[in-house]
């Protein structure tokens, strides 16, 4: 039978790593994957992702699919697509599905890297045609570019729900409305505020109660609940939308292992029934790893570490390099995902209610009902700063792992330190070009340049902007506060294009010296507005 | 824990579950054990679903005949739940001379003992079940036969003894029988203790290690055996299907799926590894033995495939038997992979033997101690 | 898994609920009241009531409903999700088609 | 309603390669070949992929991954096709299911 030192299943994040990783150790590995594309779910991301500039921050989903796939390539890895793996049996084999056969591999080593499926929730008239999942809705507008719907109402307001309807927006469709019984938003502010500011309305503590519609979604009825999660009779709001997203969390997807005989544990702060696996990622079966969401649903950026940590075992337990490189290693790695694993978003702060940053800053209540700050509280932000001439003004209040922006400046006017959770801090001393580096490379779009002194009785913000059509300058318009109302006039000044940017292209508008402090968005003024 | 009751049945399967329902029926207090955290979790529910007659060893035929005459065409009713019992006959297929001589056998074999089955020709087979390929030259074919849902009527006889008050215990490893002076009367599980008047032992191969806390041996051996599933058809045929060879059998279910099992010859020396996962060269081998009669089903697709263990006892026909030097305990296992479409019938007896009553039918070819050196 | 073990455990009355026609599995349109019923008649575990009432075995393999009959069996048992334990994972992880199942090849040869 | 996207913020100027045309329910309509035949109905308009088994309720994408099955149809004759991730085909026939067939054909017509 056909053999391989490693197999994987799957080519997303996690898989490809480990094959990168197994491979550079000399292993001769083999990736199998269902899809016609891989990368898993990275090509569906268009947006940047959070974490260290080290492990691809601030890159891209679908770049980080491209480079990893061209890193498996040029070290000899073998990636079949289209190749669905049937199953998992005795003795490490697995039967793939190619074309119109069905073949038989054996793997001296196997990891499984299958990744998620999504959660889903019912209500009356789930199963109507137009109620589909995140998911669904990312692969129908990034990989086939038809968009699900015009009017969507998105359920769910973790980063997924957050994402995709920025990504939805951004494929030209109105979201409505983004609903979450939670009472507060569940992902990183920084992804509610970009919503926010466009005029996307949240209703938090509310539900669906029902999809409206006969043949498909005419619309949806909503209304409020309460501390138990009971609807408040007389809230009931009716919106018309023709789809209705559902974003609801993750479930590992580990049927394979399952089937295999592997020890399962039901662990709800890995999202559900995973492998019982050591930090290295083995299984209970000898010789099995698993890597990624599969092994407990994070960060697609958690998911590359862990598979490359998976790779690395796998080449130990092969005999291709000695226990002490293992450690040495996997050490390194270990510590990187494990500061992608603190802050408030962390695992074993899911569910709490955190009231201050590790730095002691109040947590805007206003963000994680509304999705944006009140006026009065951005200012007591470290990376909110009052200067005179053009600065970055960086909306930023909660440790999340991220820190692309601190080497994004030349000048070094930003700050967070090794603690990659730290909120920036902008350095008042320091002397900002305006160059506007840090605004495009910031992966929550939360960082600003203003001018208060731009010109007499006005200012300039720059704002990043990913949306067509782009303005010119010269265009007018309106500028948008926070929560997405029109503040004042505005007129677009400049617009900065470049290849470094990638496609964030930087909007600076003139406001009255009065909004410099409000004014976070804009909106183009023609005539059917 | 220490329990009493009347009578204790050692495995929570549809032998276990029939005959709880017919001693309830009585008003017998009645506790199942169950190894597995599943009712039914053995054969089962891990059988091809045939109600079928033809084909059976003589000594077994009056208890599948006793079946289709007196217990399943009312069983629905009875336990009031579907069962999907659905009596439309039973094709057995042969492509080769070779193959209508195995057919004639078994066909005279049954009909010696008043079974309603017949050799027919290729053409009358097409009648009765227009799919099949040219390449079947003729079957045997008994009217009389079917097939019903193995895990409805499993699940149908359980619920219908807990209403009627059996207490079912599920996770319940039984470690050992006990005799306590000179008569079974204890059963030990890792949890506890239990008692009861009258022990039943029905934990397919798993009976075999039981009956050895008790000085007894069945010589019996288990085979893994797999099933596929397919996606829902529109209705073809009702008949059961089998061949000659055995290369498959099954029927279409209810719901509209196929269920086929079938063989790879590895059945009886696949790797145990304790877990009955499928082995990954039988499903393809079974697609390919359905194809080779159906092939009209060649684009339908497999959605799931599962395997299970038979316990094959020595001449592959069951013991239902009183054992008489161990006063209390009744043994009814090794079943060899044709147990299910005779479950209830076997209820019911292993019943009437726990309550007294004279069983219906005669058990002595079924005996715990008929196994003899060949010389 | 002892919780769920005696069958005979006094899980309450069966009491009819206002969302009992939503449709839970969706391939093989089973509703949430009649997943509850079925605890009610003894269906203790997720296999059981997978066999009960074919939640989970239609085309998606419980793909989608799997973790929603898991809760509301956990509900009506009084359990928490980890005491419930699963139903099982098949070959193959999606749908085969017969003639490609049946079709073995060689890795490498011309599929 | 054109569903399409010609062009995005960050992937540019979507290209899809060769127009096809195939049938749906007898109308002819455009799609790109290799998309999968969801997103072609999709930006053709076409919600309802099928009507359900027992209750007659009428389904649409769901998952769009292959995973939810809900977007069978039958294509070419054979039901419960996958249409999230079965690409487009130059003149392919694409029915609405019923049940598991399409409501022209009767009984086993829909394997042959």
């Amino acid at each position: 039978m056909k053999r391989y030192d490693l197999i994987v299943v799957g080519a997303g994040p996690a898989g490809l790593s480990a094959a990168v990783e197994a491979a550079k150790y000399g292993l001769k590995v083999v990736v199998f994957d269902e899809n016609a594309n891989p990368g898993g779910q990275l090509f569906k991301q268009v947006h940047k992702f959070f974490g260290s500039k080290e492990h691809k921050a601030k890159i891209r989903g679908f770049r980080i699919g491209s480079q990893l796939l061209e890193e498996a390539n040029n070290l000899g890895v073998e990636v079949v697509l289209n190749a669905t793996v049937a199953g998992l049996f005795q003795d490490k084999e697995i039967t793939v599905r190619i074309k119109d056969s069905i073949q038989h591999y054996k793997g001296d080593a196997i990891l499984v890297a299958t990744g998620a499926a999504e959660n889903m929730v019912p209500f009356k008239g789930w199963t109507l045609p137009g109620v589909i999942g995140a998911g669904a809705a990312q692969t129908m507008m990034n990989l086939h570019g038809v968009v699900p719907g015009q009017k969507i109402l998105m359920l769910g307001s973790g980063n997924v729900g957050l994402v995709v309807s920025y990504q939805l927006l951004q494929a030209g469709c109105e979201v409505v409305a983004l609903v979450d019984a939670a009472p507060k938003i569940g992902g990183y502010g920084v992804h509610a505020a970009k919503l926010a500011r466009t005029g996307v309305p949240f209703y938090l503590s509310h539900t669906i109660i029902k999809a409206e519609g006969t043949d498909c979604v005419t619309g949806v009825t909503i209304a409020e609940v309460d501390k138990t999660w009971k609807t408040i009779p007389g809230t009931a709001k009716s919106l018309a939308v023709d789809t209705i997203c559902l974003a609801v969390g993750l479930s590992p997807m580990a049927q394979l292992l399952k089937m295999a005989g592997c020890i399962m544990e039901d662990n709800p702060k890995k999202g559900g029934q995973v492998p019982v696996c050591n930090a290295y990622g083995e299984t209970s079966l000898r010789g099995v790893f698993v890597a990624g969401d599969v092994s407990g649903v994070e960060e697609a950026s958690s998911a590359m570490i862990e598979g490359r940590i998976a790779g690395i075992a796998a080449a130990e337990y092969l005999g291709y390099i000695d226990k002490a490189v293992l450690t040495e290693v996997a050490e390194a790695l270990e510590s990187a995902l494990s500061s992608l694993r603190q802050g408030m978003f962390a695992v074993e702060n899911r569910g709490k209610n955190i009231e201050k940053t590790d730095e002691g800053y109040v947590v805007s209540q206003h963000l994680l009902k509304k999705g944006y700050f009140q006026d009065a509280e951005v200012e007591k932000y470290p990376g909110v700063t009052r200067q005179p001439g053009v600065h970055a003004v960086i909306e930023c209040s909660q440790n999340i792992p991220c820190n692309p922006c601190q080497d994004a400046c030349p000048r070094h006017c930003i700050k967070i330190g090794d603690k990659i959770t730290s909120l920036p801090v902008v350095d008042e001393t320091a002397n900002c070009s305006g160059c506007g580096m840090c605004v495009a490379a910031c992966s929550g779009q939360a960082i600003f340049l203003v001018n208060e002194g731009y010109e007499a009785g006005y200012a300039s913000i720059t704002i990043p902007y990913e949306f067509l059509p782009l303005p010119g300058e010269g265009d007018r318009g309106w500028a948008l506060d926070r929560g997405g109302s029109k503040v004042c006039a505005a007129e677009v000044v400049k617009v900065q294009t470049a290849p470094v940017f990638d496609h964030t292209s930087l909007l600076t508008i003139k406001v009255p010296v009065a909004m410099a402090m409000k004014a976070r968005f804009f909106k183009e003024d023609n005539c059917h507005a | 824990m220490h329990k009493c009751t009347e009578v204790i049945i050692i495995g929570g399967g549809i032998i276990g579950a029939a005959t709880a329902y017919y001693l309830a029926l009585q008003g017998i207090k009645v506790v199942v054990l169950e190894k597995s955290d599943n009712i039914g979790d053995g054969g089962s529910s891990r059988n091809g679903g045939g109600v079928r007659q033809s084909g059976r060893d003589p000594r077994e035929l009056p208890l599948a005949m006793y079946g289709v005459q007196n217990i399943w065409p009312t069983l629905s009713d009875e336990l009031g739940m579907d069962v999907e019992y659905v009596k439309e006959g039973n094709l057995r297929l042969g492509k080769t001379e070779q193959h209508l001589n195995i057919l004639r056998n078994l066909t005279k074999r049954c009909v010696d003992l008043g079974l309603d089955v017949r050799m027919i020709e290729a053409q009358e087979a097409r009648e009765i079940c227009p799919y099949l390929s040219d390449e079947v030259i003729g079957a045997s074919w008994c009217p009389t036969d079917g097939h019903a849902n193995p895990l409805l009527a499993t699940l149908a006889f359980y619920r219908k003894a807990r209403a009627l008050g059996t207490e079912f215990i599920t996770g319940e490893n039984v470690l050992e029988i006990k005799k306590i002076k000179g008569r079974a009367r204890q059963v030990i599980t890792a949890n506890g203790i239990y008692e009861g008047e009258t022990i039943i032992l029905a934990a397919g191969y798993d009976s075999r290690k039981i009956l050895g806390t008790v000085g007894l041996d069945v010589p019996m051996t288990k085979i893994s055996l797999e099933v596929l599933v397919t996606e829902a058809q529109p209705k073809m045929f009702g008949q059961m299907l089998g061949t000659a060879m055995a290369d498959f059998y099954g029927h279409q279910s209810k719901h509209g799926s196929f269920v086929f099992g079938g063989s790879s010859g590895f059945e009886d020396t696949n790797k145990n590894n304790g877990t009955p996962i499928t082995a990954s060269i039988t499903a393809p081998c079974i697609c390919r033995g359905i194809m080779k009669y159906f092939p009209l089903l060649k684009d339908v697709k497999i959605v799931r495939t599962w395997a299970g263990w038979a316990d094959i006892s020595a001449d592959k026909i069951p013991v239902i038997s009183p054992v008489e030097e161990v006063p209390g305990l009744i043994v009814a296992c090794g079943f060899t992979g044709h147990g299910f479409g005779i479950a209830p019938t076997v209820g019911l007896l292993v019943a009437q033997l726990a309550s007294g009553v004279k069983p219906v039918l005669d058990l002595a070819e079924f005996r715990y101690d008929r196994f003899k050196a060949k010389i | 898994m002892h919780n769920v073990n005696n069958r005979s455990r006094d899980i309450g009355e069966f009491v009819p609920a206002e969302d009992d026609e939503l449709l839970i599995c969706r391939c093989e349109e089973i509703t949430k009241g009649e997943i509850r019923r079925a605890i009610h008649d003894g269906m203790f575990t997720l296999t059981e009531i997978r066999r009960y009432l074919r939640t989970g075995m239609g085309l998606c393999q419980g793909q989608t409903c799997g973790k929603l009959v898991k809760e509301i069996a956990a509900r009506e048992l009084g359990l928490v999700l980890s005491e419930l334990g699963n139903a099982s994972s098949r070959v193959p992880m999606r749908p085969i088609e017969m003639k490609v199942f049946g079709n073995e090849k060689e890795p490498g040869e011309n599929a | 309603m054109n569903s399409r996207i010609k062009e995005h913020p960050i992937l540019g100027k979507i290209e899809k390669g060769r127009r096809v045309t195939f049938s749906h329910d007898g109308n002819i309509i455009e799609g790109f070949e290799g998309e999968p035949i969801s997103a072609a109905l999709k930006a053709a308009g076409v919600m309802v992929h099928r009507h359900t088994q027992k209750y007659g309720a009428p389904r649409g994408i769901f998952c769009a991954i292959g995973r939810c099955t809900d977007c069978v149809m039958v294509v070419d004759g054979k039901p419960n096709i996958r249409t999230c991730i079965t690409p487009l085909a130059e003149g392919m026939i694409v029915e609405t299911q019923y049940g598991v067939s399409a409501k022209s054909t009767n009984k086993a017509e829909g394997m042959a």
